[in-house]
């Protein structure tokens, strides 16, 4: 494909919400505009695998999971991190209090509700680095693979679900739960953080300077839309939800989703920090038995895009 | 055995009611073999339907062995041949024969029994153990006789039993047919299209005419009861056959 | 016409009657918890008691809050009146251009319904023509068809808008095709049905009078399948619609009713999941209605409807 | 471009020898009737294989048969083990659930007509709710293990069975109900001697149908939410592994077992209705 | 006319071959009205069906006006009159009569002309707007028989074509065939079951025997050209109908 054209398209991991708030804004404001680029933004779902649209030339660009990606990169689809607006992970655990859950070796026995999708990875490895098994059992963890939303909490058929700061433990809480019945588990904290929400492109595109150039471009606007986006989450929201097509969103739901994606993104100024890229593979190598990648990739981000973005 | 009184019977229909009989008087006694002629739609089958309790008449007596027509029925007073065989063509022959006494409760040995008797009184004997579609339509047509037999009523009721086959088929099955007559001395209404047919059967033909559907001659047959094949060719047997014409044509509007 | 709706509007009314009772012990334990916060008592106290508790047995204990369960935010169970009123909200108060109308998403649908109909028809009648007049098709493609349809679409729906997108094609078009994939093995199982319902007695009749074999298809096997063409263009018109809500939800969910049922899946939205649901059925019936509306038209032009 | 060159032409004389054999005097031996259909299969694979080496597809779009069938063959345990959670727990026994409970409804609506004229306008409409929105509903009651599976299937093939099943009873013609009441028999009598072996045809119709429809409901659930193993999990979580010859190779389990429920029934269909035309050939 | 010569006619089945007829020879004249009697399956139709070049014999020869069956049906030498009506039920009466002129490529006002001509000769004049199940089965066996003469072929095959009907609809087509003839002089070939029907139309007489189909008698009728119905009561008529019956009963192994 040629990349001489103005054109990019960014394929989103999930369905248009706050999560993508940067990318809205920067839309709706005109920075891509003004850095001369006509940017098109596909929403994602259950069924998109970015890394599929990706190669198969429906996108320039995709929002992935490092984990993912990774993943994909050893498959033989060479992708590469050209930025990282999310410093921070927003994953964790959520589990009720009276199953006497207090630290990760309690989930013993325990039913735990993981996404899969490529958010399996982190999940995987922390488990086997705490040496507890998958597969059920009384020593081990009985997974199961839980939908896009909270009910398996709620309706008790898990002790402890996947859910994201900024999303689903707010259904959560929606849901008629306080806070103080339930315990959560950071990975951030757990120390087996991954880095979420990056931007991969293709490696064999980034061998051509104008395709180069474009990105350069994107990034900038697209950090000038995040920076935007944290200061004035309100409005964010409001962009966010005017760009949903569904017309499924809610502007409570949207305006907290905002809040608390503003906290993720708030330490990074797009450039990836080597040694947060060092602690996921690090993790990611420690998967155990079922390990989501081998060996640690080579070329696997690159700082060029971003360092001439920022200048 | 089987009386109607200025029988009458209007079907409603969406175009209009339709009087499938129309003050239809008739007496069958014990032993008799009537046979029921006229053109399409003249109501031979809504008659014997009448008599098998099928259908209620919407005015008239009726009395079939001095019971309504229900409760003969009820208590199985006749048998019914209808124009298609309508063997069930997942039960074997002897199966199907067995049919209506398994539904009666008969035992199981009375069954067997029965079943093999009435094969063999229409020659259908070693077929017992085939499937209708594997029989001719006049081996289909004797078995489906021998199904109405089989629990030996006193009326045998036949719509056309024949119309589907050919001739010489026909002239055969109508000899059985007599002979089984003679030697049970059932009572037995038959309908048909056929004059010669009708004639060769019978001791009283009953012509029919439609519109509404009434009775316009009733004949009784000076034949002999042993009548050979060749009788069709006497002048007896022409007259009657005339007299049968001629009453049918009367009544008949082409088409 | 009175003999079929007394019975239906009964039957729907006994499940109305259900449905509301069923809502009682399927939203009891969040009514109970919201209620509680509202400050008042519940029978045993605290959100944590009531877990493990059935849920009629709840119920039962706290008749005063049936009421709350039919009118939950976020239910387990909508009540009927709940589906009722946003159905009317996103149907008849809404826009149409709208994004929170139902018609705008259900439009969405029906027009990626449509074509997939349209191109599976064809596609389905076309490869009827060439079964029914090469025995080499026949003998080869049947059993291949029929295995096509044992393969779960929702797996390959991903795969065909990538493919498809990988080669330029985007938006309305992989939809349909999918789509069409659905229904083009009804159409193709009738017409072959319905191309080969002429008896061998008419078709030796052509014969008599050396007719060719486009005049045998044109003059006899084309009008003696349209009664077949219409029963199997009801069912391919339905399984168009499932296709055009799968196909939608691997395009990014963007828009439609399945990128509704499906967001609406996400966020815990059961009453507009519920609606879209309904929505769909009704479409449905609709459509159905409409190729049965065409059929009688047809029927009598030809004088075969009575 | 030289292997889809190629591909074309092995298309076209795999095609005149179908034609060959479906029009030569051996057509209607049995051995023709399976080398034609399997040819045109061959072919097909064949095709895509050398397309998509030709083309140089990515395998992360479209993997060639060849790595499907070898990821097949090294997978066979787990495929086992999903097959078992799939069809065997979730599709087989929602299959007879969903049976069973038409059937008893289709004796109850044969016996009421109120019931029929009520219900069947009702249920044809719930029939068309599509399974993508049902699917979700049904996992949030039933829980994540194959009851919830069983329960989609249930819902799938209710409907298709009922109707066939209403229909077939109405099979019998006026001659043959009134044949039954000539020797007066009650209403079970005539259901089990006449009806019921008369629709038969028309249940295994809706047998067939259903089958098929089991089995995609039974995969399409499980991407709402299932234990860790099952068919599709397998091919909804290998999509987003990139695994694509594992969410093949599943396919190709999927069409297998599909394949193989549907001849059974239709074995079973032989069997049972050997006395119909359409299968005395 | 038409002229066979030892044909013969053997299908390949599952079971083994079927001799559907077996050395047939047979020569039929211009203008001739030939029928064709036998018990079923004894291969009428099959013969028929090889004028017809709708079969092929497998052995013996066969002309047709002089030429091959298949050269014959080309030139659409002659018209068939199938069992059933075999109406179009989405074409009128006149559309139904007009179908074989359109595949023939008659221009649309010989097409309209010719109908009207066929709809009066059959005596359906005013029935061309009509659809087929609007009328009875008498009218559409005419109907039926105007379409296979509509373009006016030198030959007539009829395949029972009156099987359906009632005797008295039947009596009625038969004198109307036999006008029609008369009119026409056109060569027919006509299949029955019926004896009667048989003596009182045809010329020439053909009876058969199944297995394997041969021709056991072919009588010449003695009976003059105008018949009027009561002719069946006569001695010749009788004396005629006696030796078709001997002939069948002859080669007829029931069932
Ligand atoms: N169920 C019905 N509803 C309305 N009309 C009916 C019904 N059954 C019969 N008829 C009408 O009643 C009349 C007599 O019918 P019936 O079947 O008794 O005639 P038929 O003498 O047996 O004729 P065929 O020789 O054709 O059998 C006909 O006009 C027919 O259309
Ligand atoms: N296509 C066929 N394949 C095999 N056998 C056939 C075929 N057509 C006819 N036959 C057999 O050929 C024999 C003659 O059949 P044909 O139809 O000519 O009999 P028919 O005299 O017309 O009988 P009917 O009076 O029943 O119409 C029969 O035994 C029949 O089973
Ligand atoms: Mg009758
Ligand atoms: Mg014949």
């Amino acid at each position: 494909a040629s990349h001489a054209d103005s054109s990019v398209k960014l394929q989103l991991q999930w369905v248009t919400q706050a999560q993508f708030a940067g990318y809205y804004v920067a839309l709706e404001k005109g920075y891509y505009e003004e850095e001369g680029l006509e940017v098109e933004i596909l929403p994602g779902g259950p069924d998109i695998a970015p890394p599929q649209v990706l190669a198969g030339g429906g996108a320039d660009a995709m929002l992935n999971w490092m984990p993912s990606a990774l993943a994909a990169r050893e498959k033989g689809l060479p992708v590469v991190n050209i930025a990282q607006p999310f410093k921070s992970s927003g994953l964790m655990l959520t589990c009720w209090k009276d199953t006497g859950i207090e630290g990760p070796q309690d989930f013993k026995g325990k039913t735990i509700g993981v996404w899969f999708f490529g958010n399996e990875y982190p999940f995987l490895s922390w488990m086997s680095q705490e040496g507890i098994s998958t597969d059920g059992g009384e020593d081990g963890v009985t997974v199961l693979k839980q939908g896009f939303n909270v009910d398996p909490l709620i309706q008790r058929q898990a002790d402890c679900i996947s859910t994201m700061t900024y999303n689903e433990y707010g259904q959560v809480l929606d849901a008629g739960v306080s806070e103080d019945e339930l315990v959560t588990f950071k990975y951030e904290d757990m120390g087996v953080a991954t880095l979420e929400d990056g931007i991969y492109v293709l490696e064999e595109n980034l061998e051509d300077p104008a395709f180069k150039e474009k990105m350069v471009k994107f990034v900038r606007a697209s950090m000038k839309g995040w920076k935007y986006a944290e200061e004035n989450p309100d409005e964010a929201a409001g962009i966010v939800l005017d760009y949903d097509e569904t017309g499924a969103q809610t502007e409570a739901h949207q305006v907290r989703m905002m809040g608390e994606i503003a906290k993720l993104t708030a330490g990074s100024n797009g450039a990836l920090d080597p040694a947060d890229y060092q602690r996921t593979v690090d993790t990611l190598l420690a998967g155990g038995s079922d390990p989501v990648i081998t060996a640690a990739p080579e070329g696997a981000y690159t700082l060029e895009i971003t360092d001439e973005a920022l200048d | 055995m089987i009386s109607a009184k200025s029988l009458d019977l209007t079907f409603e229909t969406n175009d209009g009611p339709v009087h499938a009989l129309k003050g239809v008087d008739l007496d069958i006694g014990k032993g008799e073999f009537v046979s029921f002629i006229g053109p399409s739609g003249c109501g031979k089958t809504t008659f014997l339907r009448c008599i098998a309790a099928l259908e209620t008449p919407t005015g008239g007596e009726l009395t079939v062995n001095g019971m309504t027509p229900e409760n003969a029925r009820q208590a199985r007073a006749y048998g019914y041949v209808f124009q298609a065989a309508g063997l069930y063509p997942w039960r074997t022959i002897a199966g199907n024969i067995k049919l209506p006494l398994e539904i009666m409760g008969f035992s199981k040995a009375e069954q067997k029994k029965r079943v093999e008797q009435v094969l063999e009184l229409v020659d259908l004997a070693g077929f017992g153990g085939k499937f209708p579609w594997q029989l001719s339509g006049g081996m289909q047509q004797r078995a489906s006789i021998a199904r109405a037999l089989s629990f030996d009523a006193d009326i045998l009721l036949m719509d056309e039993p024949f119309g589907a086959l050919d001739e010489i088929v026909r002239d055969h099955l109508n000899e059985e047919l007599l002979k089984l007559w003679a030697r049970t001395g059932k009572t037995i209404g038959f309908v048909t299209h056929s004059i010669p047919e009708a004639v060769y059967l019978s001791t009283k033909i009953v012509v029919m005419s439609p519109r509404p559907g009434r009775i316009t001659d009733v004949i009784d047959s000076p034949l002999p009861k042993e009548r050979p094949l060749d009788i069709r060719d006497t002048p007896e047997f022409l007259e009657i056959a005339h007299r049968v014409r001629e009453g049918l044509r009367a009544g008949h509007a082409y088409d | 016409m009175m003999r079929t709706i007394f019975p239906v509007a009964v039957v729907v009314a006994v499940i109305v009657g259900l449905w509301y009772a069923a809502c009682i012990p399927m939203n009891i334990h969040t009514a109970a918890t919201q209620a509680e916060r509202a400050g008042m008592v519940i029978d045993p106290e605290g959100a944590a008691e009531r877990r493990d508790m059935g849920a009629i047995a709840l119920a039962l204990r706290n008749t005063g809050i049936w009421g709350d369960t039919w009118a939950q935010d976020k239910p387990r169970l909508p009540a009927p009146h709940q589906v009722v009123t946003e159905l009317w909200e996103t149907t008849v108060e809404k826009k149409v251009t709208s994004k929170r109308s139902l018609i705008f998403h259900g439009w969405v649908t029906l027009s990626a319904t449509l074509l997939g109909f349209g191109i599976g028809t064809v596609a389905g009648i076309l490869l009827a023509v060439g079964i029914v007049h090469s025995r080499a098709m026949d003998m080869s493609v049947m059993p291949w068809a029929i295995a096509s349809q044992t393969i779960p679409i929702l797996a390959i729906a991903p795969m065909i808008i990538v493919v498809l997108n990988s080669v330029g094609l985007q938006g309305l078009i992989p939809k349909a095709i999918i789509s069409a994939y659905l229904s083009f093995f009804p159409v193709v199982v009738g017409m072959v049905k319905g191309f080969r319902s002429p008896s061998q007695m008419q078709i030796d009749q052509m014969r008599t009078w050396s007719a060719s074999r486009s005049q045998t298809f044109w003059k006899l096997r084309l009008p003696a399948s349209m009664p077949y063409l219409f029963a199997s263009l009801k069912i391919g018109i339905a399984a168009s619609l499932v296709g055009a809500i799968v196909g939608e939800l691997p395009t990014g969910a963007v828009r439609g009713l399945g990128a509704r049922l499906l967001t609406g899946s996400y966020y815990g939205q059961t009453i507009q999941i519920w609606s879209a649901l309904f929505a769909t059925a009704i479409l449905a019936a609709v459509l159905v209605a409409a190729v049965a509306a065409m059929e009688r038209a047809t029927l009598k032009r030809m004088g075969v409807g009575r | 471009m030289g292997l889809v060159i190629a591909a074309l032409v092995i298309w076209g004389l795999a095609w005149w020898m179908n034609i060959r054999i479906a029009n030569g005097a051996q057509a209607d031996t049995k051995g023709a009737k399976l080398a034609v259909p399997a040819i045109f299969g061959l072919t097909l694979l064949v095709m895509w294989e050398l397309i998509v080496r030709g083309l140089d597809v990515p395998m992360v779009i479209l993997p060639a048969p060849s790595l499907i069938v070898v990821r097949f063959a090294d997978s066979l345990p787990i495929l086992w083990a999903d097959f078992v959670q799939t069809v065997v727990k979730g599709a087989l026994s929602g299959y007879v659930i969903g049976c069973a409970a038409a059937f008893v409804t289709a004796i109850l609506v044969d016996r009421s007509d109120f019931l029929r004229r009520g219900l069947m306008p009702v249920g044809s409409f719930v029939a068309a709710l599509p399974i993508v929105g049902t699917a979700p509903i049904l996992v949030m009651w039933y829980g994540f293990d194959w009851q919830s599976k069983a329960a989609v299937v249930v819902v799938m093939v209710f409907f298709p069975m009922l109707v066939n099943i209403t229909a077939g009873l109405q099979e019998t013609t006026q001659m043959q109900r009134d044949q039954m009441k000539t020797w007066a028999a009650g209403y079970w009598q005539s259901f089990w001697t006449l009806r019921l072996p008369a629709a038969m045809p028309f249940v295994f119709n809706g047998l067939k149908i259903s089958s098929t429809l089991a089995l995609i409901g039974a995969i399409v659930a499980e991407f709402f939410g299932s234990p860790i193993v099952g068919m599709g999990f397998r091919i909804s979580t290998s999509v987003g592994q990139l695994a694509l010859d594992m969410v093949w190779a599943e396919i190709l389990v999927a069409a297998l077992a599909g394949s193989a429920f549907y001849g059974v029934v239709a074995l079973i269909e032989r069997k049972v209705t050997f006395w119909h035309p359409s299968q005395r050939g």
